[in-house]
Order: C-alpha cells, then structure tokens, then sequence
C-alpha cells in the first residue's frame, strides 16, 4: 500500500493518542482549523478540546506550558506551525526542556515531542526557510528526528511520543504530500522505528551518501543517475540527527570508501561537517579514498525568486558533482 | 463644482477611548484633491491586491500571499494623517503600504513574481517589500517581531529629535504576543513616539478574536498606555485619528489604537478563509462597511466628484494596474549572480561562501572581505 | 497557655484588590501549633541562608546564590495556605522553597556546595533545587521561564481535575517579561488554576521597580485577570491570601498576587547590594517589617508562646542548621562518573556521549540506547 | 604595558562612542549599576542616559528595540548580560537582523554589535554555561567574534563597532579580569583588528591547535607543556567564527602537518567539526599526517559541581592526549 507523509503523522498522533490519555496537541492552528498543513486533521473531533488545544500567536507561552505540562507528567505534542518559529520558544526547549533531567538530578523527566515543518519549502523567503537540524543536534538533553518517508514518519513519530525525553522532531512541508511504498507491519499499532538507527534506502558499493528528511529524495534520484553513469550510491536515510547512528555510516564507508554528506541546512557547523568529524575520529577515516564532500544549502539567507532558491538548495546536479569529486572523475 | 474648497463631513462611528482626556474629531474637514487622492489611491490598493490573487492562482506567484483587501482605509488614511518622515513597520500582510510609500503597483507585482525590478531585486518575496528611503521598514515574517523594531525606530526618531514618530503595526492576533509587552513597557518608560497599530481585522489566520485573545478590546491592551479604538473602514476616521495619535505619541508618549477592519481574503492564498466564518459574513461586510465603497460614498455625498470621474478614475486605475500586471510578468527574474550579493555590506566579489556543492561556491575560497 | 486552642488576630495592612468583588479576611484564626511550625520554619530558613552566606565567603560556594532572607512570611505563608497537592514553580531564589517541600538544610546546603547528597546530585546547584515527589518543580534560572512552566503546570492539575492549583513565583523584574503575559492569556482562555506570584522585593538586581516597571502595581497587570496586593511581610497575611488565591484559581481561574516584601542581601552574592539603595532603607525595614520578627511577636502577642520558648526554639535551629553546614561540608562531592548519567531517561551504559578528548568520552562509540 | 580585557573591552566603547555620536548602548543593569560585570563602567556618566540605557529583563523586547534603531540609522551596543540570555531574543538576531540587509535587497543596513559574555564561567549551572559559537557560527548575514586577549578584546569590538553589519561578539566571563601585554599601537585610538582573520598566537612546528576565546589561554598552556615533551605546537587564535580564515589555518597546516581544534562548547555541530571540514575540503588535506582531533566541551548540560565540571570542559590534558594521538604518540 500507499500512505503520505501527511497522513502517516497524522495516524501515528492519532493511534497513540488513543493508546494512552494523558497525550495531548497543542498549537497554532491545530484543533478547528485542522492544522496549518492539515497534519491534525480528525483529531479534535475525536479527542475534544481537552486534548487538542488551539493556541495564540504566542510560541514561548505555549512551548512552556507544554514544557510544564511534562514535568507534572503529561505527555504533550507541541506544534510548532513551522519550526522558524521555534527560535521564539527556543529558550523553553534549550533550557527548560532538553536541560531539565540531569540538571534536576533525575527528578523530572519532560516526555515531550516538539514538532513541524522544518527548513526550506517553496517560495517563501528567508525567514520561513530555515533548517534546525544543526543547531538542535548540537544540544545534549534532546533527542533530533528528521524523518524521510511515510514510513519514517509512522514509526519515528510514534517512538517519539513513547520516548521519555524531550523529542524535536523535523518534519518538511514538501515532503507532506508524498506517497511511499509501507510494508504491512508498517501499519500496526505498535510499530516503531528505534531512534538513532539510520535506514539504508538503497545499496550500493561505489560511494556512501548520507542525508535526512528531503534530502533523502534528492540522494535517491541522483542515485538513478549516477547508476547509469556506472557509479552505485549506498543511500543512507539517517532519520535521527541526535543521537547519530554512526556505527551504520562508518560501515558503509568501510565498505564504499567514499562519503557525500547531503542537507538542505546552512554549510557551517552542519550536519555534514559533524557526520564528517564522526568519520575522521573512527576508523573508516583508514578506508576513505577521497576526502568527505560536503552537499548543503548555500551559505546565505533564503532568496525569494524561484530561480536562485533553486541555486541555493541542493540539488541532484549537485550531488554528482560531489560523487564524482570523490571518485576522483572531475 | 469648488475644486480648492473645504468641506466638513461627519463621521460615521464614534471613537472609544482608554485612560485619555481628549479624542479626535468626530468632523473632517477635505477637499476634493483630497477625497480623490484618497480614493484612487485605496481603488488601486484593491485592484492591485485582485490581480495578486489571479497571478497566484495561474501559479506565477507561490509562497505566502497575504492580501490587504478590506483593510485600504487604514493604510490610506495614516498616510494622510502622517507624513513621510514618520516612519512605518508592519507584518507580512505589506503590498498596500509598499505602494503608498511610493512604490509603483509595477514595483510591488515585480517583487510579488520576484523579479529583479522588485524593491527587494526579487529576494524579498511577498512578505518582504521595504522602502527605507521614504521610512517604510517593511514586511516582517515573523508575527510580533515588528512591534519592537518598531519601538527601536522610535527610538531612533527621539534620538535625533526630529518631530516624528513611528508606527508599529500588528494584527488581532499578533496582540497576544509578548515582545509587544515587553518593547511597550520600555517605550512607555523612556517615552518613546511610538504609535503601536492593531489592525483588528477579527482573525488571526483561522482563529477569531474571541479565541486567541482573554480580552479583545484591543486598544485597552496596553495596560497602563493609553488606546482609542476607531473606525478602520473609513478613511476620514483614521485620518483624524492618526493626527491624534501622531501628537500624542510625539508630544507624550506611547499610545495604541485599534482599528476596526476586515479581511475579506482567507489568511494567505492557500486558505479559502470560509471554514472558520460563512460567505455571509463576509458578503455583509462588503456590502455594508467596504472602505473602498466608502470613500466613494463621501467623494458623491459631498458633490465634491461627480460618478462620472469616478468611473473615469475606475478606469484609469484598471488600466494601469493591467499594464503592471503585463510589466512585472515580462520583467527579467533576477541575474544569478545575485544569488551571492548583498549578504553583507560592503562584501567583495572574492568573499567567499559556500554554494550547495563546493565548485558552486562563490568568491576566493578563504577569501573574507 | 492553651496549646490546642486557636485565637483570632488582626492582620496589620490592607489588601488591595483589583477587578475582584472580595478580598480574603483581615483576621485570622491561628493555634500555637501553627505558630511555632510558622516561627521555626522561618527562623530556619533565616539562619540556612545567612550559612549561605558564610559558606560563600568561605569559598565553600562558588558562582551564582541567591539568598531569600527577608521574604520569609511568602514561602511559609503559602505553604500554610496550600498544600503540597499544589505545586510551586520559582526563580533561582528557591533554597527555602526546598526546604519547606520537606527537603532538610542539610539537603540544600549539599546541592549548594555540590555534593552528592544534593536534591540534584550536585549537579543543579543554587539555582536548580527540585522537589519533584512534593511538587516542587524548583530553581529556575532564566527569569521568567517559570511563569508558562507554572501555566503547563496548572494545565495538567485541571487535565487530572484533581482540584489542586500550581504557583508560579516571579520577581518584580520578571514581571515585564513577555512569556508572563503570553501564559496568562491563555491561562485565562483555558481558565486554568494558576497563580502568577510576583514577590515584589522592590528590586530586580540593581534596578528599582520604578525604573524596571512603567506600572509598578503589579496585581494590576495582568489587565484583564484580577489581583490582589497583599503584606508580604506577615505570614499570616501571606496564608489568608494564599487561601483565598487558591480558592479562585480552581474555581473561576487564573488570578494575580503581588507580595509586597523586601530582599535584605544584594541580588546574588557578588552584589554588595548598596551601590543602587543604601544601607539605611536596608536597617529600617529590617527595624519595622521584618517577617521573622513579626512571626515571633504574634507568637508572643498572643501569649500562645513565651520568650523563653522563642529562646529554645532559635537555639535548637541555630544548633541544626549548624550541623547542617558541617555535614554539608563534610559529605562527599558527586562521584566522577555522575557526570554521565541522567542526559537522558533510559540511558545504558554504553550509551556513547564525547568528552573532552575521545579517550574521556562514556559508553562505546556509535552505541545509541 | 598590560590591559585587562575588561579595560580593553570599555575602553573601545568609549572611544568608539566618543568618535561617533550614533553609537549607544543598551542592555540590562548597562547603566547606573555599571554593568553586571562593570564592562560598562563610567559610561552613563561620560555619555548620559540618552546613550547608556537600562533596561528592564525582557531580550526580546529591548533586542527588537537595538535591532529597530539599528535599521533606522543608529548604530547600537546590545548588551547581553549573558548570551544564554540571547535565546530569548534569537529570533530578532537570526530573523531581524542577520538576515535583513539580504532580504531587503540592500536595502536596510544593521549596523549592531549584539555583545556580552558567552559560554561557561565556573559554578554556574546548566542554564548559564551555554557556548552559543556553533549556533552564531551557523547563520550567514553575522559576523561572529570571540577574543582571547586583550588586544583582541579592543582591536575587535572596535572593528565590530564600525561595521556596518550586524555582529556577535562572544565574551568570556573568566576572561574578563586577565591582564595581557600589548604594544603601543594598540592604544591608538584607531587600532582595528580585522574581523575574519585569524592570530597565531605562538608559533611552532610539529602540530597545529585552533582555538578561540578561553580555548586559547588553554591552548597556550598545553603548549608550554608539550614544548617540555619535545612538541612544538603552534597556536592559532581564531578570533572570528565567522567568517572563518581557512587560509590561515590551512597554511599552518600544510606546515605542521597535524592539527587539533579545542573549543568549549558541545562537540556535535560545533566549530571543531567545522574546521575539520575545511581543512578537509581543502589542499591542506594532502598534508595530513593523522586525521584532525577534536578536543570539546562535553557533550552533556554542564553540571555545577566543581569536580564534574572540571571533566566537562577541555583541560589541558585533555589537549595534550589529542596532540598525542595525532602524533601517534598514544
Ligand atoms: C512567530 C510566528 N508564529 C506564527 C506565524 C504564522 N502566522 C503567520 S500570520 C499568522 C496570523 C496572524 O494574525 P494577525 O496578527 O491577526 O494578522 P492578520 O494576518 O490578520 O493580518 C500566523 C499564525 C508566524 N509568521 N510567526
Ligand atoms: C532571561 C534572563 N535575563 C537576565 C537574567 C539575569 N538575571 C538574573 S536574576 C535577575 C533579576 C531578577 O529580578 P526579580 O525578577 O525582581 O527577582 P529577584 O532577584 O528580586 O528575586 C536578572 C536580570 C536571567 N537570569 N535571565
Ligand atoms: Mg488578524
Ligand atoms: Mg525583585
């Protein structure tokens, strides 16, 4: 069968919030409108506006009476309508979440998942493109899912709301609408995808590429293309950015010599160049052919014209150009 | 016909009033330069914002496209009651007051379908026009951020003493958020002319006033900070209003005012903007209280235009809001190269930045300046 | 002296009330019980935090601490008017918020010089005491953060509908920080059972109310949510009001306190605390108002307890803090390998976290779990 | 003669203010308490309230207000009392003004120095030890500075003050009270240290240690003791994390053969991951004789204990193993 990513959050928030009372949603938009991108669709009719709480344009409000609400025990969901918004809120999910178990000794736990559309969509300028996948990954506390596929979504989204510690989770508006392939154990009500595991999307034994979220697809289509140019990517989904499956990426590097790190994010300090240092310190650094090329996001604000946000998000082009550097064919 | 004579015409809705001792009129005195001026400008505003809605929906814009339809009486009217050297800050929702700070419709359609010519060379989008040479700090993404921008540029007008003040305006629901708190707090201590503007236009996106806000007499808000609420879907009304508010906030401090409008558009283009209110409401609305309707009616009432050059002025408009259209969709996107410039002031071509792949980077690699 | 018989006494000022139709009794109902558990908790609390002190100054205590001497009669008022079914949310001024949640001083001088026996093993410290079993949600550092904590706090008592209430205590410095007005309106939306405390110690660091605060009333400013000012310096003002306060939150909603009191140390220890108030404003409010001291002269007053008991009591706290300070002193620090535990719930062994260097890092690298 | 940083830092605000009329500052306890740690002394009474402004606790609001009159052609000093503090006013850093001069197509220019100390004191707990380098270093459109010494301290602030773009500059509260020697040119009145270009702090063959702000003083110190081991290590102040000199690093590089990043704050995504990129990236790559060794701060909340705290920062040994293992001498 076939499930959108829109559909298969929607599933995950709605089973477990049958499965267990004490979760709720709370957000912008998120009861009568449905949600801003419909990912919460059904769920006040079916929960009731005691567990889906539309809210004010008021992100530090809400982010820390969700924050509170997991110290006394609850289990929220926080929506953040896009994640550009969380830099309001940013010092609730720093300091009063993802800091609060070890500060407090282990006395309070905050189960709680942070979640929305994150980075670049279409054409909508410079401070609604942003990716946080970097600046969440560098804080301890936190756990950091960006999940690719439908079933990514499902399964992550449904470890997330189990997890016993604070969980952003990095969703992306264009991927919303997209149909995957799931399996039917995809479709049980406790199916989950463990966090911290990455998900080889495609083998291959030429060269490794390691992305997230939408990144994945682009991965995968410049896969396509480079096999028929003989060159056979390994795709690596790695689904959780914090913590990193290292072990997975180190042993596909073993095996292709050769490392692309993908993201739409900004270059500096990024997912890439911390993949990277994870490779240089292990062992695989002995089985490199070629130093790790780096994919991202151009280094400048989002523009708004179609034609250079294209040039400022990484594209297939880009991703063979990169191959091909480290298979040493430019 | 008295073409350079006075008129007095009284207005509509009586002003209501928080922790202040005097209001504005409830008169306006114009004259027919004026209520033309007035008028074409706001029929302008609603045909530019109409052909906005049709270039997104043949795809020639995406994105967020928020649109002022509704709202022309605000915008037109604090123009009339200010001046140029006050400044302005608004929201995302900023096409109209891009135009009437002295931008063409084809300066605002090029920056909508992000062309070079747009004010911000196409990298703005929808949500980012500015005019900083006539004191318009734009288009803000992020709900709230404006009001203590806005606070700063007062800030900046008392620094240099210069008589003027600064509008900072935000939307029902933006009201709820904190930074306006906390910018007011600071602007009432250091007596900043500050005019905050809540264009209370019944909805922040799908959610009513009564929803997002405990109290929603808006222009009570401020605690401690005097408000008038006022009429925002006449144009004589805010006009009297602003001289007031722009006295105040010179000549004491802080002030708010609530203006009470309309959006007649779903939030952005991808809301239908009938699941959270009903056609009819919105239907009584246009018939009842549409701004543009309105400065008609005192253009006719007055005998100071006649329906004639009413119609001629329709015309006129249609045609260059038409001839915008065929310009912004001909102009150039912009060069690639601009990709890389302007991400710093005074950067040079060597600067370096990375690009999505290292051989797309721009500039000298390690290059700094 | 009828130890188990209660009296009426007279409380010294009145409240103040805003948007409110009653106000709590200015008489209350107090047993000798009730005094000594008053006076005692109080005293102990005084004596624990000029140990602080000392320790400080000894070295024993090293960056941030905060010192509640002075603002006594809030703690032990409201815990005398709540239960612990209710919850407390504060600042970083919380060791004797520790203690009246049934921690030992002992308890808190350990987590304040960083040892082991610590609430927080050492690793919170002065600013990050939590009593999680008596729902004491601690020790806040970022000013402000703990008023939309203290609202989800309250969210989840009305989720439980266990009829209890959550306080959330904030500074007269805090009290501008916009999350404070962001939670309160959606507080007041979802008629949540909070209590928003501002102890109002008349200073934020080195700035005065009046200068931090454009409205400096405080039970006024949540606008459209009632208030009540009341005499932070009696105790049993501070209980009354609690009671009443409690009664509002459940029953109708959120509802304001301001907690008129006075912070004797400087801010944190390395302010002096002189250079913006002097020492004379510091010696007559101690002369006039202070809280232990008015605890004592009711215990007196009402003939319910006599000198020389008050006498037994100060010597026998004098003598637990003092073994407090010493055990605290004598414990030992968290072991080495504490630094790793407690990032995450579940965390195994293995689980890989970087140190320093690689070699110092834990668990085996690349393992997740 | 020698300066404290805190000498150097208010003096470069003084003059600064007195050559241009359009500088103020603002920030909390700025004013009549002299700043929170006197960086700011004598100030109000030089240049008078009008210029030297107290505010009440509320970042974002008085950020917004600096960011605001930046863009109205004043040219502000926001101070915060700590960065930890700029959580709750990132968004006006990131959204307001970083990205501003490029979404308004040059347009509206932000000439402001966000400035105050960063990253860890000591005994201050998990909520107040924060190294923002890494998530400042992330975004384009700032400039993001951290000083060493003193000359650093005045050369740069003043440099920072003068740029017409918006700049973060990380102090570091243990810094503030150490004396340096400096020169007579850096007295004068004109003395600039160009932002986006590294110092070599000590000079040395045989490895190479990158490192910024308290970082360096550390660095120093291993060096001195690895020069007993028979270890020349050269020492590379960064000075800027944004833009970053690769050049200068890369030559040293090229030289020693051998480089070790040291930084405080959290390892993933951090700046020690980002130099690794770029000398990766880079010629200096060939040139390589052990993979790039990251020495951090821990990745955990910091804890207060004094004994946990030490381990949770980069000491010197900790930086004498890593120069050990890229020497292959572990
Ligand atoms: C901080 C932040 N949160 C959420 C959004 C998404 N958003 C954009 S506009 C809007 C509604 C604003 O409503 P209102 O203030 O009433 O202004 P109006 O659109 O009616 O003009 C929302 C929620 C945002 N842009 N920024
Ligand atoms: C967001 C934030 N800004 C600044 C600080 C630094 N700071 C700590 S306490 C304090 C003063 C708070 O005053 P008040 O709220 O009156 O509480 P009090 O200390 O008097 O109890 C300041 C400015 C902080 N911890 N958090
Ligand atoms: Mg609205
Ligand atoms: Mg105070």
């Amino acid at each position: 069968t076939q499930m959108t990513v829109r559909d298969a959050l929607n599933g995950a928030m709605r089973e477990e919030m049958q499965r267990d009372e004490n979760i709720f949603v709370m957000g912008e938009e998120v009861a009568q409108y449905q949600g801003a991108y419909k990912i919460t669709k059904g769920l006040l009719e079916e929960f009731g506006s005691k567990r889906v709480v539309d809210t004010p344009i008021t992100e530090a409000g809400f982010t820390g009476i969700c924050t509170g609400a997991a110290y006394a025990g609850l289990r929220p969901i926080c929506e953040f309508m896009t994640f550009n918004f969380s830099m309001q809120a940013i010092d609730h999910v720093i300091n009063s979440a993802a800091k609060m178990y070890y500060m407090s000794g282990a006395q309070i736990k905050v189960p709680i998942v942070f979640r929305g559309p994150n980075g670049a969509a279409a054409g909508v300028g410079a401070q609604h493109s942003q990716c946080f996948a970097a600046w969440y990954a560098h804080c301890p506390g936190l756990k950091v899912i960006a999940p690719y596929s439908a079933e990514d979504a499902r399964g992550l989204l449904k470890a997330a709301i189990r997890d016993d510690n604070p969980v952003v989770f990095l969703e992306n508006e264009i991927l919303y609408g997209m149909s995957f392939d799931i399996g039917p154990e995809v479709l049980d009500k406790d199916f989950t995808v463990p966090i911290g595991e990455c998900k080889i999307e495609r083998a291959g034994s030429d060269v490794t590429l390691v992305s997230y979220s939408r990144g994945v697809h682009t991965c995968l289509q410049a896969a396509e293309e480079l096999a028929k140019m003989g060159v056979e990517a390994e795709v690596i989904n790695l689904r959780s950015v914090r913590p990193l499956d290292r072990l997975t990426i180190i042993e596909s590097v073993k095996k292709t010599n050769r490392l692309v790190t993908v993201e739409e994010g900004w270059p500096a300090c990024g997912i890439g160049a911390e993949l990277g240092a994870c490779i240089y310190e292990s062992e695989a650094f002995d089985y490199l052919d070629a130093p790790v090329e780096r994919v991202t996001g151009a280094d400048i604000p989002m523009p708004y014209a179609s034609n250079l946000e294209i040039d400022a998000l990484p594209q297939i082009n880009n991703i063979i150009t990169g191959v091909q550097k480290v298979c040493y064919r430019l | 016909m008295m073409s350079s004579g006075t008129v007095t015409v009284q207005l509509d809705k009586p002003y209501e009033t928080f922790k202040l001792e005097s209001e504005p009129p409830m008169t306006a005195e114009v004259t027919r330069d004026e209520l033309l001026g007035y008028y074409s400008l706001m029929y302008r505003m609603r045909r530019m914002e109409i052909s906005a809605d049709t270039l997104y929906k043949a795809k020639h814009v995406k994105g967020f496209c928020h649109l002022y339809d509704g709202q022309e009486a605000i915008c037109v009217g604090m123009e009339a009651g200010a001046t140029w050297g006050d400044s302005v800050i608004t929201s995302y929702r900023d096409h109209a007051w891009q135009l009437s700070r002295g931008d063409t419709v084809t300066g605002v359609l090029c920056e909508l379908l992000g062309k070079q010519g747009g004010c911000a060379k196409g990298k703005g989008g929808s949500m980012h026009m500015y005019k900083a040479d006539a004191n318009f700090y734009g288009g803000n993404g992020i709900v709230g951020s404006q009001a203590p921008l806005g606070a700063g540029i007062a800030f900046a007008h008392k620094f240099a003493g210069d008589g003027c003040c600064s509008f900072a305006l935000y939307g029902d629901g933006a009201a709820n958020q904190g930074q306006l708190f906390e910018a007011l707090n600071m602007a009432a201590l250091l007596q900043l002319p500050l005019v905050y503007v809540c264009e209370n236009n019944q909805y922040g996106m799908g959610t009513s006033k009564k929803r997002s806000s405990a109290n929603d007499d808006y222009y009570t808000r401020g605690g401690y900070v005097p408000g008038i609420k006022c009429d925002g879907m006449n144009v004589l009304s805010v006009r009297e209003c602003t001289k007031f508010l722009k006295k105040h906030a010179v000549e004491v401090g802080p002030i708010v005012v609530e203006f009470d409008t309309y959006r007649y558009h779903g939030h952005s283009m991808s809301d239908p903007g009938i699941t959270y209110r009903n056609r009819d409401e919105v239907s009584q609305v246009r018939a009842a209280r549409d701004p543009v309707d309105r400065a008609k009616r005192y253009c006719i009432d007055t005998e100071l235009v006649t329906e004639a050059e009413i119609k001629e002025i329709d015309k006129e408009v249609k045609a260059e809001v038409a001839a915008a259209v065929e310009a912004a969709k001909a102009a150039p996107p912009p060069e690639q190269s601009e990709l890389w410039t302007d991400v710093h002031v005074g950067q040079s071509k060597d600067f370096f930045m990375r690009g999505p792949d290292i051989s797309t980077s721009s500039g000298v690699y390690g290059t700094n300046r």
